[in-house]
């Protein structure tokens, strides 16, 4: 079914009646030709285009829970594509592209906004990163705009100008940077997939993986054993577990990343702002929350949940760059599990295993990400050869010494 | 959280610094090692969801780095011991 | 000795003192201070040399009064060693002679700004400061904490009693946070 | 008719102090109300229902409830920089002069434009924004977003900047009691007179919880007085602490909890240094969560009309406030506490005119209309309530007129604080309420309603008993005699009928057809549910409100309860303003300021600081009639160039390293060799990651022959003395070295220029001629007649120079020392901007080399890393990624017109490339105006730059339109040959 304005009036003066369930709740099969295991964001766009781009049947999507019920569904909704180094921008410039026409593509209103972002800038030094970015950026046919400080104020006016322990003198924007509301895009990708005859199986965990002379055959399921000539695995935040079954190590710790939405407020923040001298960064929803977040706890953690240190150091900087929202009640924390690569770029790559598929280590950039990884991850399954945008997140770019560092923190995950 | 250290007792977890996984105690000999030894030191992890043992480093306090056994689901902490200890232990010496 | 004339590290010639309600904070400029670590496998000799030298050494998160000398632990095998600064500027040499070649000393008079609290009860306001349940420890507990993003050592000398060594660079935050505190807490 | 609503005193005198009166507006109009009134008590007390608008349809509310669990009586409190939006007007304790208006409305309340979102409510279905909105494309930005942006949200925030303050504080105990009800007070009496430390914490400004609202006895006294008895007892205990105003807001890992108190919400302003909120870190041995129970009500349509309350609510403004919220009340029930209900209200004199109860069978009230098998379908009364219609259990409808209902629909345990660790809370099919499951936050036990056990009897027990068990104590007090009804419920979650809308999450406008839309489309998971439907999702999360639509969505799939699950509650349990969150880290006080020892000087001087971390340093020291930056810094590079310049460089990490290892343990951090180094000398140190790749460099000078001084940069002080702790203790635990930071003990200052040696001579007391004191010497001096101090002989800038520290006490008077001394030859004192010239104009590498993506090989030092000796670093620095000829290279530039201005972050480009990627040949890392050159200089990472010197390309800068012909040249840019720094 279509969705469209005339739809939507037409159900209301027909009670609604009409509406189809936006996915299938299909019975695994026996075999597939492509198994993507994990039903967030990333499997769900891999097995879309997959279906879509590169003509694939016989595909099944494995969630161990429900749909988008992963990180797709627990971030803080940014989408830009402000990276510097080679191996990061023309992906994620990629996949900013990608969402640009991503609602007329499924037909489904993720509320794609392009509001703008900007980093705020607090020191020459700064200054003079965001001019290496920035031109970095333009280079790969993303838009940067470097604006100084009046600039921002005009933009912000009630932001802390006059009493800051670290002054705003500038910022670096993406005006084509902005928002996604987060759930409809998992939705959309599974509506699409569905719709192209995409099995979306939920409450199905892969509790092990059938492998044999170094070829896979298949995944053992919480509901049976399912065999496959492709096995892609998509699973943010279990990299490391469910790659445990293929008896691989992997790059990556997971850590605890919180984020935080505050009451409803009528209209303050317009695009999106990261503060440049403590961790902070906002945006405001829709329905009128603050959105907002921060560092990651820092330490190992499976657990959905962080700590208070890390909360007070997030409405820290809140304050020190918005005096005004001394009033403003955060409603509610929550928190996801990121896969911190050892050098903050993920990977997408084959395995040692002929069949096995690796997507993840996305770090804090997994939801802007979610188009072109699914895209470049359907194009590696498909053809067995990395996008073009994607040649850069290979497992041995550690050995081999090819690290893409944005943040220059080296090998320590949670400093990226 | 709370880390019982071995010297001082129960400390708030904000005085210290977290590292990662205490097998960076594990440090290749760089003369005989070569580049394979150390990227498999330095990049991989079994970054287990269960019991985990990690290095923090008690920045706000005594100075002293310690290897503490934590369980990365539920955060329970079941052993602190001093990463001193620990890497004379496993044989680290001059 | 020197012709130079000494700055304190709120910038002034002289002592800082403040009070705020019920409650004295005193800048102390008559402390020298020196830290002393037992070089590796030598803890037994600097014990010894120590005790005969007249300085304590106490227990791990514990401070100890003496004269000239008095002490408090900072890390495994590493203290603090206090004395008056009048007759002791000299603090780290007179040590190093005193304990031979069983310890490091190093000068740390000048790295840190002393305040002493008084008060009836001093926890009100230190329970706005830091993570330490100063009404149950005991007197001489001496351990490192936390204010207002600043490192600080904080030392029970009683119930209403305290001394904080914090970073000197930073006494005039260090001093704007005890204030503000006592403000509140009373 | 002030206070019209009243009840006589001598029926109902509640909790307040009629004697005094507090005046009150909302919406500009002026009120009356009593000390211990909340402001939605006051109101209803003078007859006002309505009180907010709701989010998407913008119906017209009033309080559904007395407590925090409010979704509807939202409000912006207090005006200017205190604005406060969507505060609970059930919460929210009046005093004198409080001023509130109502939010989400234009123009007015009672008249709301927006309105008419509600008729036309069909089109606002759950979700019908995903399905729409989307053609043409570049509308969503232009037309819809904007309409819908502005149509969102509640309350509206102010501008200015809160005046308040806010502190933090850590508390500690053995046992935390959640929760001043029955069972929190009987855990805390347990507690503490057994002698443990126990803080008492609840939400209310009065202790009691629901006692307060109730009329049944506790022992020989009403359950109040016992309540105030017992809070007395307490207080005079000095091993308890009573927290009232204080909600525990948050359970964190290892017994950790958060707790918010409201110290001065109830004054028009806070007292002179008070803050207004401290956020406490409560420290504890157990927790009791003893947070009770909240009431949930019955769907229907059109159940959401002010007047239509919880029923438990009714009863409490009428306990405890004295206050009828209607003449003419009716009670809709399908358990026994919406009879006590009707019967406390008619006790007080209020015309209870029926009571609605969906249970067949059973006893009747005697002297109240009580109609059983009887369900509420509908309701009348745009801005409140006028009427109901109830079908009877024969069929018939009847309209009844009433300007308040009591809905009971039972009650739900207050779980949330136990869920925060995830834990879920299990299905109760005794009380139908979700009851608190296993694995909840270690050593947090929970007591009274908040288990399910919801008789006051009960509450006492498992209060005192929770209490026992977590302190281990083998006897308790007696209890005293309390009502000990069983909960008798016939689940009603909704009632189905007709087409009209009945409500479940009255903020958000969520009802039971979005529900019924939700399992339709397949959005049958709880959480699908909540995310599509926005159900619980309001400022109230759902307190009320979830359980029914979980009840709803497993009716209509046919799964049990249990089957159909529950999302968990998250931090916090009420909302937090962020200012508490935050404490005093705001405007300077964000993070502690580090001043050098030449601050106060340079301040009299009027010089210009600036950020470095937390350092303030010396940025350049303007002298009269310089009004541009430029002025002062080319004329503290020429002086000191010309003659001598002094620099506080204090702020560089120090780092004293002793034991008989200090050079072997240095041999393994440094890239370099320093065993080999001389006693009295010092050399430069690259230090390296373990990935090879550059951390940090500096000088580092050996004072004896086992003891060295260390330099680090400004940025890694602390960095890199962890990272030495680490080697020390967990790679090369054998090595005899200790460490101590020395950065704060010394002041340091650089003294640069051809007569630096002789300035520096008339402050040093011994002999330091090139012969007695060479280049790269370092030693123990004395100055001034005998001051201790340190003297190095290195260069950062060039020149002859050398870097001299004494005791931080005496670095002011030491500046001023060299300034007065060494007059004749014109010192001029430099900051960091000339600092940085200097250096660029010798090619050093600082900040922006060092940026944790750089190599030895790319800063041209790849000879430094020794191959010979295992240094941290040495393997992984051998990559083939990161040894490849094209790789980058540091370079120098400089423009070939003179004129022409460069920026540091432009990329390079060949004569004549496109400024695409594939012809990205690096950046300029670093760029200042050198005054000797006469031009614009910089340093930057050129692919293959150590082939390309003597090259022309050009440096494009496409933020700025900046394309820029520059030759390459060495990054040695004055005197490469070192010899004025040997001179």
């Amino acid at each position: 079914m279509r969705y469209s304005g005339f739809r939507v009036i037409a159900e209301a003066l027909t009670g609604h009646k009409g509406w189809k369930p936006v996915w299938r709740d299909p019975a695994p099969q026996a075999e597939y030709d492509y198994i993507i295991v994990g039903g967030g964001g990333h499997g769900l766009a891999t097995a879309y285009y997959l279906a879509k781009e590169f003509g694939q049947a016989r595909i099944a999507v494995l969630e161990k829970g429900y749909l988008g019920g992963g990180n797709v569904g627990r971030n803080t909704t940014i989408i830009r594509s402000n990276y510097l180094l080679d191996g990061n921008e023309p992906f994620y410039e990629f996949s900013l592209k990608l969402w640009e026409g991503l609602e007329q593509d499924f037909n489904y209103n993720s509320m794609v906004s392009q509001r703008g972002i900007i980093n705020l800038i607090h020191t020459d030094a700064q200054r003079d990163a965001a001019t290496r970015r920035g031109n970095a950026m333009i280079m790969h046919g993303a838009d940067a705009r470097l604006l100084n400080r009046d600039e921002v104020r005009a933009m912000y006016p009630w932001l802390n100008f006059d009493n800051a322990r670290f002054p705003i003198k500038a910022a670096l924007m993406q005006p084509r940077g902005g928002t996604v509301r987060h759930d409809a895009v998992a939705w959309g990708y599974a509506r699409g997939a569905d719709q192209r005859g995409v099995d979306l199986i939920q409450n199905c965990e892969v509790t092990g993986m059938r492998i044999e002379n170094g070829r896979i055959r298949g995944v053992e399921t919480s509901r049976g054993f399912i065999g496959a000539k492709k096995v892609g695995v998509a699973v943010a935040g279990s990299s490391s577990k469910v790659m445990a079954h293929a008896g691989m190590r992997l790059p990556i710790e997971s850590h605890v990343l919180q984020a935080f939405v505050s009451e409803g407020l009528k209209p303050l923040i317009d695009g999106v702002m990261t503060f440049g001298a403590g961790h902070f960064y906002v945006s405001q929803s829709d329905k009128g929350g603050l959105v907002f977040g921060g560092d990651i706890d820092g330490y190992n953690s499976y657990a959905q949940r962080g700590n208070l240190p890390v909360i007070e150091d997030v409405a820290e900087g809140g304050m020190a760059l918005m005096p005004a929202i001394g009033r403003v009640r955060l409603l509610r924390t929550w928190g996801g599990i990121m896969d911190m690569s050892m050098d903050g770029s993920p990977i997408i790559d084959k395995t040692g295993i002929e069949g096995l598929y690796f997507n993840g280590g996305w770090c804090y950039g997994g939801f802007k990400a979610t188009p072109a990884s699914g895209w470049a991850f359907a194009h590696l399954l498909a053809k067995d050869e990395p996008h073009k945008t994607a040649t850069a997140y290979r497992f041995d770019r550690f050995l081999k010494g090819r690290i893409i560092d944005e943040k220059g923190q080296g090998a320590q995950p949670n400093l990226h | 959280m709370i880390i019982h250290h071995p010297i001082l007792g129960p400390r708030d977890a904000q005085e210290f610094v977290y590292l990662g996984d205490a097998t960076l105690i594990d440090r290749p000999d760089g003369m005989t090692a070569g580049v394979e030894a150390f990227h498999d030191y330095l990049y991989n992890r079994d970054n287990p969801a269960g019991e985990h043992r990690e290095l923090w480093y008690h920045e706000q306090g005594d100075r002293s780095w310690l290897v503490v056994t934590r369980n990365t689901v539920t955060h329970e902490i079941t052993k602190v011991e001093l990463a001193r200890d620990v890497a004379r232990a496993r044989g680290r010496t001059k | 000795m020197a012709s130079l004339q000494a700055m304190t590290a709120l910038g002034a010639h002289g002592a800082a003192v403040v009070e705020i309600g019920p409650l004295r904070i005193s800048e102390r400029l008559d402390v020298a201070l020196a830290s002393v670590a037992a070089r590796r496998g030598r803890m037994a000799d600097l014990a010894k040399t120590a005790k005969a030298a007249g300085i304590p050494l106490p227990e791990p998160a514990r401070h100890q009064s003496g004269e000239p000398y008095s002490t408090f632990w900072v890390a495994p095998e590493m203290w603090f060693v206090e004395a008056p600064y009048s007759s002791h500027e000299l603090i780290a040499d007179l040590l190093k002679t005193a304990l031979g070649d069983a310890a490091s000393v190093t000068e740390q008079t000048d790295a840190w700004v002393v305040f002493d609290l008084a008060a009836p009860n001093l926890s009100p306001v230190l329970e706005r400061l830091c993570n330490v349940d100063f009404q149950v420890v005991a007197e001489g507990y001496a351990t490192r904490t936390v204010m207002e993003h600043l490192g600080v050592y904080l030392i029970k000398r009683g119930p209403g009693s305290a001394r904080i060594y914090g970073p000197r660079s930073s006494a005039e935050s260090l001093l704007h946070a005890l204030e503000t505190a006592a403000a509140a807490a009373f | 008719m002030s206070q019209s609503h009243r009840i006589d005193a001598k029926l109902a005198g509640g909790q307040i102090d009629r004697t005094r009166t507090l005046r009150f507006t909302f919406d500009g109009i002026p009120y009356q109300g009593h000390p211990g009134d909340t402001l939605a008590s006051a109101l209803l007390a003078n007859g006002v229902r309505l009180m907010g608008r709701s989010f998407k349809y913008h119906r017209p509310r009033g309080p559904i409830s007395a407590g925090s669990e409010e979704p509807n009586a939202l409000v912006e409190l207090r005006t200017g920089g205190r604005q406060e939006p969507n505060t609970r007007a059930t919460v929210a304790e009046l005093y004198d002069g409080l001023e509130a208006n109502s939010q989400n409305r234009w123009p007015s309340l009672r008249f709301d434009a927006m309105g008419i979102n509600d008729k036309l409510s069909t089109f606002f279905a759950a979700g019908f924004y995903y399905k729409t909105f989307m053609w043409p494309k570049s509308f969503w930005e232009k037309l819809y977003e904007p309409i819908i942006r502005r149509a969102a949200g509640l309350g509206s925030v102010t501008r200015e900047e809160d005046p308040d303050t806010y502190d933090k504080g850590f508390l500690h105990c053995d046992l935390l009691v959640i929760g001043a009800g029955p069972a929190g007070l009987m855990a805390a009496l347990t507690a503490g007179r057994a002698g443990k430390r126990v803080i008492l914490a609840d939400e209310d400004f009065r202790m009691g919880g629901r006692l307060n609202a109730e009329t049944f006895a506790v022992g020989d006294s009403q359950g109040a007085d016992w309540a105030a008895v017992s809070v007395a007892e307490l207080s005079a205990m000095p091993n308890v602490r009573l927290m009232t105003r204080t909600t525990v807001v948050g359970a964190f890992d290892h017994g950790i909890y958060s707790a918010v108190e409201r110290v001065s919400d109830h004054l028009l302003t806070p007292a002179a240094g008070k803050p207004r909120q401290v956020l406490w870190r409560i420290y504890t041995g157990h927790a009791i969560l003893a947070g009770g129970a909240t009431e949930r009500p019955i769907a229907f349509e059109n159940n959401d009309r002010p007047g239509i309350m919880l029923a438990g609510a009714l009863r409490a403004y009428a306990t405890r406030w004295g206050v009828k919220v209607g003449e003419r009340i009716a009670v809709f029930t399908n358990n026994d506490d919406g009879l006590r209900t009707a019967l406390d209200l008619q006790a007080k004199g209020v015309d209870v005119v029926a009571v609605i109860d969906s249970r067949e069978g059973g006893d009747l009230l005697p002297g109240i209309r009580h109609l059983r098998g009887a369900e509420v379908i509908d309701s009348t009364g745009s801005l409140g309530l006028k009427s109901i219609t109830v079908r009877q259990s024969n069929g018939r409808s009847e309209t009844i007129a009433v300007d308040a209902l009591g809905v009971s629909g039972g009650w739900n345990p207050n779980v949330n604080i136990h869920s925060h660790h995830r834990s879920r809370p299990v299905y109760d099919a005794s009380i139908a309420a979700f009851v608190p499951g296993q694995d909840g936050p270690q050593g947090l036990l929970v007591a009274g309603a908040a288990t399910g056990a919801m008789s006051t009897h009960a509450a006492l027990k498992t209060g005192r008993d929770a209490a026992m068990a977590a302190l281990g104590l083998g006897t308790g007090p007696d209890l005293p005699q309390a009502e000990d009804a069983p909960v008798r419920i016939t689940p009603l979650w909704h009632v189905g009928h007709g087409k009209g809308r009945a409500w479940i999450d009255q903020q958000n406008d969520v009802t039971v057809k979005d529900v019924k839309l939700a399992k339709q489309e397949n959005f049958t998971s709880v959480e699908h549910l909540k995310r599509y439907t926005t159900l619980g999702m309001a400022t109230d999360q759902g307190k009320t409100g979830n359980v029914i639509g979980l009840a709803i969505m497993a009716e209509l799939t046919g799964r049990s309860i249990p089957e159909t699950g529950t999302t968990i509650y998250r931090p916090p349990y009420t909302p937090v303003a962020m200012g508490t969150l935050a404490g005093r880290s705001r405007g300077k006080e964000f993070k502690p300021f580090r001043l050098t020892p030449s601050h106060h000087w340079a301040k009299e001087q009027g010089a210009v600081f600036v950020e470095v971390g937390n350092w303030l340093r010396t940025q350049w020291v303007p002298k009269a009639g310089e009004t541009e930056w430029r002025q002062s810094v080319d004329r503290e590079v020429l002086a000191t160039r010309k003659s001598v310049g002094i620099c506080d460089v204090t702020t560089l990490g120090k780092i004293d390293i002793q034991g008989t290892d200090a050079g072997a343990f240095l041999d393994r951090v440094y890239a370099n060799t320093f065993s080999t180094l001389p006693v009295g000398k010092c050399r430069y140190g690259l230090m390296l990651r373990e990935d090879g790749i550059v951390f940090d460099d500096g000088t580092t000078a050996r004072m004896g022959e086992n003891e060295y001084v260390m330099t680090t940069t400004t940025a890694n002080a602390v960095t890199v003395f962890r990272h030495l702790e680490f080697c020390r203790q967990c790679l090369w635990p054998e090595m005899d070295v200790q460490l101590i930071s020395t950065t704060e003990a010394w002041a340091q200052f650089s003294v640069a220029g051809p007569n630096a040696r002789k300035l520096l001579q008339k402050i040093v007391d011994q002999d330091i001629s090139d012969a007695a004191f060479p280049y790269m010497g370092a030693g123990s001096i004395t100055v001034c007649g005998g001051l201790r101090a340190r003297l190095f002989r290195i260069s950062f800038s060039g020149e002859l120079a050398y870097e001299i520290a004494v005791p931080t006490r005496y670095g002011d008077a030491l500046l001023r020392e060299m300034l007065a001394k060494g007059a004749e030859y014109d010192p001029i004192v430099y900051g960091t901007e000339a600092l940085g010239v200097m250096r660029i104009e010798k090619g050093h590498v600082a900040g922006g080399e060092l940026n944790g993506q750089s190599t030895a090989l790319n800063m041209g030092l790849g000879k430094m890393v020794s191959k010979k000796k295992d240094a941290i670093g040495m393997v992984l620095s051998q990559r083939e990624g990161l040894t490849e000829e094209s790789g980058y290279r540091l370079v120098g530039v400089k423009p070939v017109n003179p004129e022409a201005k460069l920026t540091a972050g432009s990329h390079f480009l060949e004569t004549g490339a496109a400024a695409v990627a594939e012809n990205d040949g690096g950046w300029l890392t670093s760029k200042v105006y050198s005054p000797h050159l006469g031009c614009d200089i910089a340093l930057g990472y050129l692919k293959g730059g150590d082939r390309k010197i003597g090259q022309r390309m050009r440096i494009v800068n496409l933020l700025a339109g900046l394309d820029t012909e520059v030759e390459i040249i060495s990054p040695h840019m004055f005197d490469p040959e070192g010899e004025r720094l040997r001179g």
